[in-house]
């Protein structure tokens, strides 16, 4: 288990999380290479399937990152995000998907630091939890690249 | 009604009011208006304004000084504070906890024996007959404070007007209203 | 199959000490659908991006990956630099290799298989990307603005002075607003009635602004550079144009007594009345629910007497539709009223008023011509107490928040009253002064230091009249709280500035979200202060917030400054990065079910219903439509969307699932 | 109509012409008050100055007593207890935990659902509207309404009239044909529980506040408050000595107005157990057929 390199996909939003994430190149710091970032306009874009199709293709863990309550480009774009992700949880522990895989955060584009922090500790949990491949048994994909 | 407020542990008088009656003190922002309505203002030494006040230092010394001060016996619970109060803080309530633990912790300010007296000769007669017999206070309150003459010009009168009992009259459940007070009050 | 050019940047050595370019170069080559690959120290320099105009047009390209910094940084460099080789710009990504790859992780193999990974990924979105263009709306260059008060009319001149049309409403018979109330302005003491005058007549002679006095708005709909307004012009019961202002009929009018609103109930009107002397338009109208003829069907003495036969009984309200590309909500605020206030005797005391009161009362123009006497017998008042913050900072009775102005127009009327009583003593009760602003704090020590304002922190409990006195019972909290008790012979409240009648109703018209407090908000605290989340609508003034001039005067001039931008180009062009709810052929047309889940989710109002009809005009079937002006592509809609029937264009769930499976299957 | 009554101690001792009057008053509508079977004390100042907990068991075991004794409503007179039998029904509805406490105490069963009215609320209920037709001797006089502290506060619990300048009881003596005089010490404090203890405080607070009805041309100060009443009436000595003046107004229930105003004997009344005499000028017969 030691060398297991956990994939974890983050979804950020492009004007908080992203430019946070930029901002922590600028300044960098170090952080583990696990994990790779998918930009968006906003939160609000993001929806289950995503999560989904992510941890069907073999993602270990899912970052959803973006702007705090109230700092939203959009103005509530995040609160609909943070709506959903409850409902998520709900339904998804209820399917058995572990939601410990997935975490929901706000970073500000002046959170560099915190940035590296949430991947840094993200990943050694999932790190601690192991491959995912149960979901991918639980989802059988018959044709992984259906859709590619 | 009560304001929640995970964060408070400590064991600060201020804290303890927030736990006993669910009110917040830091919602005060020493606007004074309860002090300038209070009927009994100037017989206090710290009015309720700076009652709060001080239960906002959160200095043990401070909240010494509270307990052991005339203004919480002074106050006659008109509810007029908190009737104007801007931030709603029910202060009758605030002085009803401060007189509890000022008795506790038997700090009662050397002033405030008679009303302290006073209220317990009130209770006792309760306690005693189930109903307040007025004639039993007023002789109970005498005998505690010793100044006998206070009002001897009244008693007559009542007398006279039909306002005094001799007998006091005792409700059939007295037995029931001693343990709701050992239950409570005179609770070991 | 697809020709994708992928071009990964060194950047000097910020990405190559990390990360090796070549080899990332060199994969990304065997991608399926990679036609050309290539490494390059610096992409951004010029040779950079001739090195990349050139490639798409030798190898024919139809997408660019250029792997280099962030997007944030170089996207728009890039995705012009493809433009002018004829590329459509939005078939341009970048990878982020520096400040997601390089700059934070250490060299080694897997920050290379990353740096390859993200590639891979942004290649397999660009395969999927369409081309897109600019949405181009029209502008129509004439701004409403609603509201004539300082803050309207400030925003109306400097619209109108960058040489755009502007049509002004205002719902009371004259411009003006609040200021035209004021005796002096603090922090200067200038009249203001001579500063504002001025003003309100160049708004009325200012060929680019139309003014509809005794107006209201009835509808807007559209969107940004093109909304439709519908006002409702008010029957005024006079001709303006053979109406020469002459004023008879006002002198005339039996119906004398009726309180004037301008005089806050000081003073009387007649029912056909000019609210004040320097009223624009001067000319009178006639109020309806006063006016003898309307009420009993005779009289109609104005009309008998009018020399130009202006008087108009027989008119009806009438309603005007305008085009317009901006909208100003510029409708003020109100104050609270004495009978607000239990412990201070419901409005019962004649002689306890409110500061707008007091102003009238100080003003030379007012009821008293400027010499300050109670309402109740006219007696000079010798001594007069202010209280500040009467329904301010009160969530008991009154409203949470500090209404701001009030400790600066205390210390004035304190001053003012100063000034005109010289032996008359003037009391303060303050909890707090607060005179955060240029000369402001000067100011109010001024009337305590100068001009002998006795100030006593504490808030007064109770007002009672006992033998014409008012008995103010307060409190001094610097004493011990020791009790302050003064026989005064007039009160004035500070009483709290609130958002304005019907601000609701307004705000429901205009599709623009207001707080809890009824004040209309802002699109973003910070950045953007005058911006409503309706594009194209903006605010000025106290339906903002409580502000005092020079707050409102700036904020006004702010937002002209932001519909001036707005004007001064013909089309809007905008990011095409927006929704679409897909549409077919017959007979499907579209996959939208009509849930409308997201016409509410949209922060912008940009979704509404649209219905398809057969050439015989009946409704085939009614479906979301994306409003590509108001829409600013957050996607929140296309997540919520059950039958996926919402696309946004960029962040297609196509391009954006085959990121995501690009990521994770090396 | 049957309806419970608590009397409360004061209304058995000091201040029976209190309830002398209401029970007579009612009597003249045909309403029948029942007294609360085996009540106890309310507890008073003296018990929520000393121990919540018995501040609330008291008047908890009051209410228990009504409900067992199948009471829907309860007239509460007396506005010291109307304060704290509301206050306590209220406190116990809101914390269950609470209510389960006092319930162990009590060793009774408690569910609060007595509706507990004050004497205005029981006039506005099932008097005012037939009192017109039974007035045969207008109450013609200015009169101060007092009303005091504990029938219109804490507004938030009692939710009854309005906290400052209430109008009710003066709504009630214009129906008997008094003129309500417009003062302002209607809900100041009289010095209440101080009586005894503090006997100065009382003579200077209540002393004010009879002074500004005697200014303002008041010939009688009207409560429902025995606790304001005794104070009023009984400490008349005390405050007059305080203020240093002699003042004769008179201090008269609500309740025995009304009786006056419909005829009922001044002894049944209970006029004669005040301290200050209430002897009121006859007014001439004009003025009172105006009123009818």
């Amino acid at each position: 288990m030691a060398d297991f390199e956990p994939k974890i996909v983050a979804f950020v939003c492009n004007w908080c999380t992203y430019a946070g994430a930029d901002l922590t190149g600028t300044s960098r710091i170090k952080y583990a290479p696990n994990v790779k970032i998918i930009r968006f306009p906003c939160t609000g874009r993001i929806d289950f399937m995503l999560l989904m199709k992510s941890f069907a293709h073999g993602a270990d863990g899912i970052i959803v990152s973006g702007c705090h309550p109230n700092d939203c480009h959009y103005t509530s774009g995040n609160f609909h995000a943070r709506r959903r992700w409850m409902a998520f949880n709900e339904l998804a522990s209820f399917m058995g998907i572990d939601v410990n895989r997935v975490r929901f955060s706000w970073v500000s584009a002046a959170e560099g630091a915190k940035w590296a922090q949430i991947v840094n500790t993200f990943t050694e949990e999932v790190r601690a939890l192991g491959p995912y491949n149960s979901y991918i048994d639980l989802a059988k994909i018959e044709n992984k690249d259906a859709i590619v | 009604m009560h304001d929640s407020h995970e964060h408070i542990e400590d064991n600060g008088l201020k804290a303890r009011v927030l736990k006993g009656t669910g009110v917040n003190i830091a919602k005060c922002y020493q606007c004074g208006k309860c002090s300038a309505g209070c009927p009994v203002n100037t017989e206090m030494d710290f009015p309720p304004s700076v009652v709060l006040r001080l239960l906002q230092t959160e200095d043990p010394l401070l909240e010494e000084k509270l307990l052991r001060s005339y203004s919480i016996w002074m106050c006659v619970t008109c509810e007029m504070c908190y009737g104007r109060c801007p931030m709603e803080i029910d202060i009758p309530k605030i002085m009803d906890y401060l007189r509890e633990r000022s008795l506790k912790e038997n700090k009662v300010n050397p002033k405030a024996k008679n009303i302290v007296k006073f209220h317990k000769a009130f209770l006792d007669s309760v306690n005693y007959t189930g109903r307040l017999s007025e004639l039993g206070l007023i002789a109970d309150y005498k005998m505690r404070t010793f100044n006998l003459f206070q009002d001897v010009a009244l008693a007559p009168k009542m007398i006279a007007r039909g306002k005094l009992h001799f007998i006091p009259e005792f409700i059939k459940g007295t037995d029931k209203l001693k343990s709701i007070f050992s239950k409570t009050i005179n609770k070991k | 199959m697809a020709r994708i050019g992928v071009f990964v940047c060194h950047c000097g050595s910020n990405i190559s000490a990390t990360v090796d370019c070549e080899k990332v170069a060199a994969v990304a080559g065997q991608f399926p659908g990679v036609a050309y690959s290539i490494s390059y120290k610096y992409m951004c320099s010029d040779p950079g991006q001739t090195l990349i105009k050139e490639a798409i047009k030798e190898h024919k390209l139809d997408g660019l990956v250029v792997a280099a910094c962030s997007p944030r940084m170089h996207e728009p460099t890039f995705r012009r630099a493809a433009a002018e080789a004829g590329l459509n710009p939005y078939l341009c990504e970048m990878a982020n290799l520096r400040e997601h790859c390089s700059w934070v992780h250490d060299k080694t193999e897997a920050t290379t298989n990353k740096a390859i990974d993200i590639v891979r990924t942004l290649v397999e979105k660009v395969k999927r990307n369409t081309p897109l263009f600019p949405i181009r709306v029209p502008v129509t260059k004439t701004a409403l603005v609603i509201g004539g008060g300082v803050a309207g009319i400030q925003a109306a001149l400097d619209i109108a002075n960058a040489g755009n049309k502007v049509i002004m409403i205002e719902r009371d018979p004259s411009i003006g607003g609040h200021m035209s109330q004021l005796s002096e302005t603090f922090p200067t003491l200038d009249c203001s009635q001579c500063i504002l005058t001025p003003r309100m007549v160049e708004v009325a002679q200012n060929p680019n602004i139309t003014l509809y006095t005794y107006a209201e708005l009835e509808s807007l709909d559209g969107f940004i550079g093109n909304f439709k307004a519908r006002i409702r012009k008010k029957d005024k019961g006079i001709d303006e144009k053979t109406c020469t202002g002459c004023g008879l009929c006002c002198t005339k009018c039996p119906v004398k007594k009726i309180p004037s609103e301008f005089e806050q109930n000081l003073g009387f009107r007649t029912a056909i009345y000019v609210p004040f002397p320097q009223a624009v338009p001067n000319k009178p109208v006639i109020d309806r629910k006063n006016c003898t003829y309307y009420i009993k069907g005779k009289c109609r003495v104005c009309e008998k007497l009018c020399p130009t036969g202006a008087i108009r009984f027989d008119r009806e309200d009438e309603i005007i539709e305008v085009e317009v590309g901006a909208v100003v909500v510029a409708t003020g605020f109100e104050i609270l009223d004495t009978d607000f206030f239990p412990e201070y005797g419901y409005g019962k005391y004649k002689d306890v008023i409110t500061g707008m009161q007091f102003e009238r009362l100080a003003s030379a123009s007012g009821p008293t011509q400027g010499e300050i006497k109670r309402p109740s017998d006219g007696q000079v008042p010798k001594k007069i107490v202010f209280i500040k913050c009467a329904g301010s900072r009160d969530p008991a009775k009154g409203i949470e928040y500090c209404s701001k102005i009030c400790c600066m127009y205390t210390a004035k009327h304190a001053m003012l009253y100063k000034h005109k009583v010289h032996d008359g003593e003037a009391y303060v009760f303050y909890m707090d002064i607060r005179t955060a602003g240029k000369n402001y704090e000067e100011f109010s020590r001024r009337a305590i230091v100068e001009d002998g304002a006795r100030y006593i922190r504490g808030r007064v409990s109770k007002v009672y009249e006992k033998n014409g006195k008012l008995i103010v019972s307060g409190v001094d909290t610097l004493l011990n709280a020791m009790p302050v008790e003064i026989e005064a012979d007039m009160v004035v409240l500070a009483t709290a500035g609130i958002a304005g009648k019907g601000a609701e109703e307004l705000a429901q018209k205009l599709h623009i979200s207001y707080d809890q407090n009824k004040f209309f908000s802002e699109a973003h605290p910070k950045l953007k202060p005058v911006e409503t989340n309706t594009a194209g609508i903006f605010l000025a003034g106290a339906c903002h917030a409580p502000k005092d001039i020079p707050e409102s005067v700036a904020m006004a001039s702010g937002t002209a400054g932001k519909v001036a931008c707005l004007f001064s180009n013909d089309e809007l062009t905008r990011e095409p990065i927006i929704a679409e709810v897909n549409r077919f052929g017959p007979p499907l047309f579209s996959t939208c079910v009509g849930c409308y889940m997201c016409i509410p989710v949209c922060p912008y109002q940009a979704i509404e219903k649209e219905q398809i009809k057969d050439r015989s005009g009946n409704v085939i079937k009614e479906v979301a439509f994306v409003n590509p002006g108001l829409c600013q592509g957050c996607g929140t809609c296309v997540a919520l969307c059950r039958s996926k029937s919402i696309e946004l264009h960029g962040y297609s769930n196509n391009q954006v699932l085959a990121e995501v499976v690009a990521l994770l299957n090396d | 109509m049957k309806i419970g009554l608590y009397p409360g101690c004061s209304l058995k001792g000091g201040s029976r012409e209190y309830k002398e009057s209401v029970v007579a008053m009612a009597k003249a509508f045909d309403i029948q008050l029942e007294e609360i079977p085996d009540w106890n004390c309310c507890g008073a100042t003296a018990a929520h100055n000393l121990n919540h907990e018995l501040s609330l068991s008291l008047p908890a075991r009051i209410l228990s007593l009504a409900e067992q004794a199948g009471m829907e409503t309860v007239v509460v007179p007396c506005a010291a207890c109307y304060s704290r039998l509301t206050i306590v029904q209220h406190e116990l509805n809101e914390d269950e935990n609470l209510k389960k406490k006092v319930v162990d105490i009590l060793e009774m069963p408690y569910k609060g659902t007595v509706k507990v009215m004050n004497i205005i609320q029981f006039l506005q209920h099932y008097i005012l509207e037939k009192l017109p037709a039974k007035i045969v001797k207008p109450f013609d006089y200015k009169v101060a309404c007092y009303y005091g502290c504990l029938l219109v506060r804490p507004h938030g619990i009692l939710k009854f009239d309005r906290p400052e300048d209430p109008q009710t009881m003066d709504e009630a003596m214009k129906v008997i044909g008094a003129d309500a005089i417009d003062w302002a010490f209607k809900v100041e404090c009289c010095g209440a529980g101080m009586s005894v203890a503090r006997t100065d405080v009382v003579g200077r607070l209540s002393g004010g506040l009879i002074k500004d009805a005697v200014d303002r041309g008041a010939e009688a100060i009207i409560v429902a408050c025995p606790m304001c009443h005794s104070n009023l009436d009984m400490r008349r000595p005390d405050i007059n000595k305080a203020m240093g003046v002699n003042f004769d107004i008179p201090v008269i229930y609500i309740s025995q107005a009304i009786g006056m105003a419909i005829g009922i004997d001044a002894e049944t009344l209970g006029l004669h157990r005040h301290f200050v005499p209430v002897d009121l000028p006859e007014k001439e017969l004009k003025t009172q057929m105006e009123e009818k």
